[in-house]
């Protein structure tokens, strides 16, 4: 049985009061909090077994090295990959989605080929492509919404030719909540021979995935939003495209043979990992692993959508409030931006931090879409395994509050 | 602390009914002696924009309007500037801006004569919105730095 | 007064051992250890104010990215920079260099420009360059050394010329221990309008130092070589070029404006930070300057030296111990690489390890290096502002014990 | 654990004393059928490098050599395999090879007959240098994965 209460416990934070009331943190889309069990794994690596990896013949070389590739096999199981060399260790997605563009757009675009993204990508899915079409003289275009917030998946087809050779989507938008269909986007690319780029960084912590089965090509993904440790990032890739690709950063560790004149690159996946790695970060992730793989990420999935299906119900009462995204439950996550009234975002969040609620105000880096929304900001409640239907009745009452600090002068 | 503290009436009644707001009629303005000045900003993170025009004549601050849109701080800050700079000569203006930016940031305390600016103490204690309550200021400096290169360019010319 | 038995109580892995013997740690060029108040520092955030950084409005946040910028200020008091938005948080040197080369390499070179390095360098400092130069067509020049292991720094002045775009010098080799004469090279350097980057991974962690009086344009280093968390460098530019740089990652944090057509950049130094940056590794990083500071970098640089002076004429009495590098102590750091007879340096490190002694035996990332040493490997002793005379002592003695393995098949 | 344990007598003599040490002779390896096939291999991070030839007659390992540098255990594991390798068929050699990979990876254990192999039951126990102790495994592999496949191109051709 999911028993919220009991995995509160495992959260030294949740017992934080901010502003005098306890915390209710609702910003699990920026970064969610943490397990003692990450915790005290970064702070036993430091303290019994710290070392760097791959380069020591001692003990603690060893065991570190041991340890930091054991979360490599985690996160392949995780995600049902074939091989845990398809798992590459970043410091983030946003690190992640850039080695997909220089080491693989980079290097295999031409002039005229097209990518295709959606308009309600991270900026971290928008800006890479970006710099590369103005370097190589690609084309972007951005599949639009329907008006319920979801992709519109007949424009895909339209927008998609055989000049497409990415297409790139977020799995779940950071502010809709929209969950893509992944499949029928990767079915459409392949049969025009591109490749797939899906951003995970809010899927993945929330939806059961297996790579395989999906047959997407690159995904991108955060530690920091499932559980895991800050700085920590994964991108997942197949084999042979992997293969295939540039390193981003040259260095240490991503070599074979180096001389004056010329280097020889290490194999898949060292190759993108130049340099010394966050080893407590991923050490701590591969804990956070556990801990997500302990509850069941099936389970996971129907308390968020549990939750969420409270939330938007609750949120939807309220007077004067407008909520962006799909309705319908199955075609989204746990992520809600609204707006309230005339009231800016910002002042929204300073008010409910006064009653030690945390939720994001601003564009959440998604500008884009902001425009397509014709709105400037939004407010955006994001739930996570920790989160209870109780913080959102209180939530909604310090909602109903603002109204009359506005109407009062407080 | 106290939301009355944050959200003082004061600060509503700006945002509300802001002062000096819009623009500054072109007739007014086409002297070329004193030419329209403008200065934009925005806060990225927050979507606060501010939008300011102003007049110049004998260094002195003729007139000045704003727009723009955003939260309650940076718009009831912006009304609140207009009121305290109208008429002040530059110099003056940009020691009020120094001196309130110190205050914001913490070097420097409230003093009685400030007016409705001491409405922001409680905004002080929230360093997410103290660019919020700056912005209008930074965006005013700004065009008055950019005023006096102009003058200087024209000098030199 | 220096005590570093003191000291020794704040670094909790050093009560660890290691093959049933008393740890001994002199592998301090591949990372250092941690003191306490580092490790406590990053459980402290997890456990009290985890959030993510320059996004929130809510106290959390606040608090994490007043934590997280009052880092970049340390950093920038700890190496005397004029600004702390000369601070930008990378991932480690790796980065920091890979920075230089992709956002001002890759804009500013061109063909037939030349980039001076010395054959000491790091991969890291070569990597990137070999990558760059292949792309643009510049031609790399190397610095040779001098039979004591310091650079030739007659040849460099007749190697650099009016095409010499960049001249990259370790601060410290890694191997040889050399520190290398800075000043010389800006001042030469800068004489022909050429920009210095300074590889500072192994210089800034005992070397008190002044970027502002030296007259660097670039400097890189690592947290974890100087007690701070893995995952998290610096690079130090000076703010005039930093502002003509262009990123190295697309994303979020990193821009002011995104549209579907085009961004504009952040400010310096945030332009560098795409992507959720290492929160707890930059906080934890505070307390490593704070604990050198508190030590006083005058006072470790004086330890070292007395430390490896000692090192220095004890390993020189072992029968067939080759060291390499220099052996005037004024030219060079607590790094000491030898080689011990015909035995491999592997099975030097696996017989020292049996006794709890922590050292690296290979190339320590320096092929090329080791090409001109003619050896295809070493073994590398590295101390730090923790390791004692008794533990060199204690080295020495099972230094010598390998010839009896060796001899009577153990 | 004990050094003893790691550098056995029958280690440290294989790595005094090489077997199998040196290049095929080219008069023996110049007949058309049989090619001389060469194999190499290193490991970057400890500069360990084996570099094996070897003569394949009717499927069997005929003849085998190595040269290399490096540290004691890669050394004396090459010589090791030359001994016990030679006059194999190449299937029992793919065998033996995926059987010791596997022991040293810990998915199996060590047989009493594998003799000069049990010598390494300590070096099991060092993660850091089990990929010395099969570097001129994993070449050897190598080596008569690419012969095996020059000989499908052949028959294909
Ligand atoms: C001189 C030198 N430069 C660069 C590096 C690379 O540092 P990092 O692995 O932290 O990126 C190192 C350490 O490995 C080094 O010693
Ligand atoms: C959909 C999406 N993509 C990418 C990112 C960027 O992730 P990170 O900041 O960890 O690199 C985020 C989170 O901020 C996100 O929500």
């Amino acid at each position: 049985m999911y028993d919220v209460y009991k995995i509160r416990d495992d959260f030294p934070i949740l017992k934080e009061k901010v502003n005098g009331k306890n915390l209710v943190y609702l910003d699990n889309a920026a970064t969610t909090q943490k397990p003692l069990s990450v915790i005290d794994a970064i702070a036993d690596y430091y303290k019994h077994y710290n070392a760097n990896v791959h380069r020591g013949v001692h003990s603690l070389g060893v065991i570190a090295t041991q340890e930091y590739e054991r979360t490599r096999k985690k996160v392949a199981n995780f995600i049902k990959a074939e091989d845990s060399s398809c798992i590459v260790f970043t410091k983030g997605t946003t690190e992640s989605i850039n080695l997909v563009a220089y080491g693989w757009g980079r290097k295999f675009l031409k002039e005229g080929d097209e990518i295709i993204l959606t308009v309600m990508e991270h900026h971290s899915n928008i800006v890479p492509w970006q710099i590369l079409a103005r370097e190589k003289g690609l084309k972007l275009k951005f599949i639009p919404l329907k008006d319920d917030g979801t992709l519109d998946i007949e424009s895909f087809y339209s927008l998609i030719t055989g000049k497409t050779k990415l297409v790139g989507v977020t799995y779940v938008s950071n502010v809709l909540g929209t969950v893509n269909p992944i499949d029928n986007i990767v079915d459409a690319a392949h049969s025009v021979g591109a490749r797939v780029l899906i951003d995970g960084a809010q899927g993945i912590p929330t939806i059961p995935t297996n790579v395989k089965s999906l047959n997407v090509d690159f995904l991108a993904f955060s530690a920091h939003k499932m559980l895991g440790p800050t700085g920590v990032g994964v991108l997942y890739g197949k084999r042979e495209i992997l293969e295939d690709m540039e390193p981003l950063l040259g260095g240490g560790e991503m070599i074979k043979k180096v001389s004056i004149t010329d280097s020889v690159w290490a194999d898949v996946p060292y190759r993108f990992e130049g340099g010394t790695p966050n080893i407590a970060g991923v050490i701590g992730f591969g804990k956070a692993i556990d801990y997500l793989n302990n509850l069941g990420m099936e389970e996971i999935f129907k308390y968020e959508k549990l939750l969420t299906t409270y939330a938007l119900e609750k949120l939807s009462g309220i007077d004067g409030l407008t909520i962006y995204g799909p309705r319908d439950i199955s075609l989204r996550s746990g992520i809600i931006s609204f707006n309230y009234r005339d009231i800016h975002p910002h002042d929204v969040a300073t008010i409910l931090d006064q009653s030690g609620i945390a939720i994001r105000a601003g564009h959440h880096c998604a500008q884009p879409l902001h425009s397509v929304l014709g709105i400037p900001a939004s407010c955006r409640v994001s739930l996570y395994i920790y989160n209870t239907k109780e913080e959102i009745d209180y939530l909604v009452e310090s909602l109903e509050r603002i109204e009359e600090v506005f109407r009062s002068g407080a | 602390m106290e939301l009355k503290e944050l959200y003082k009436e004061v600060i509503l009644d700006h945002y509300q009914n802001p002062r000096n707001y819009g623009e500054i009629p072109y007739a007014y303005s086409s002297e070329g002696i004193n030419p329209l000045c403008k200065s934009e900003g925005e806060n990225p993170i927050c979507g606060d924009a501010i939008y300011i025009q102003f007049l110049v004549k004998d260094n002195r601050l003729e007139d000045i309007r704003f727009t723009g849109t955003g939260c309650t701080i940076s718009q009831a800050s912006a009304s609140i500037m207009t009121e305290l700079v109208k008429g002040k000569s530059l110099e003056d203006v940009k020691t009020l801006i120094i001196r309130f930016k110190r205050i914001m940031e913490g070097e420097e305390d409230f003093t009685e004569d400030l007016g409705d600016l001491l409405a922001f103490e409680g905004v002080r204690k929230l360093p997410a919105r103290i660019k919020c309550a700056l912005l209008a200021w930074e965006v005013l400096l700004e065009g008055i730095k950019k005023y006096l290169e102009r003058q200087v360019e024209r000098v030199n010319v």
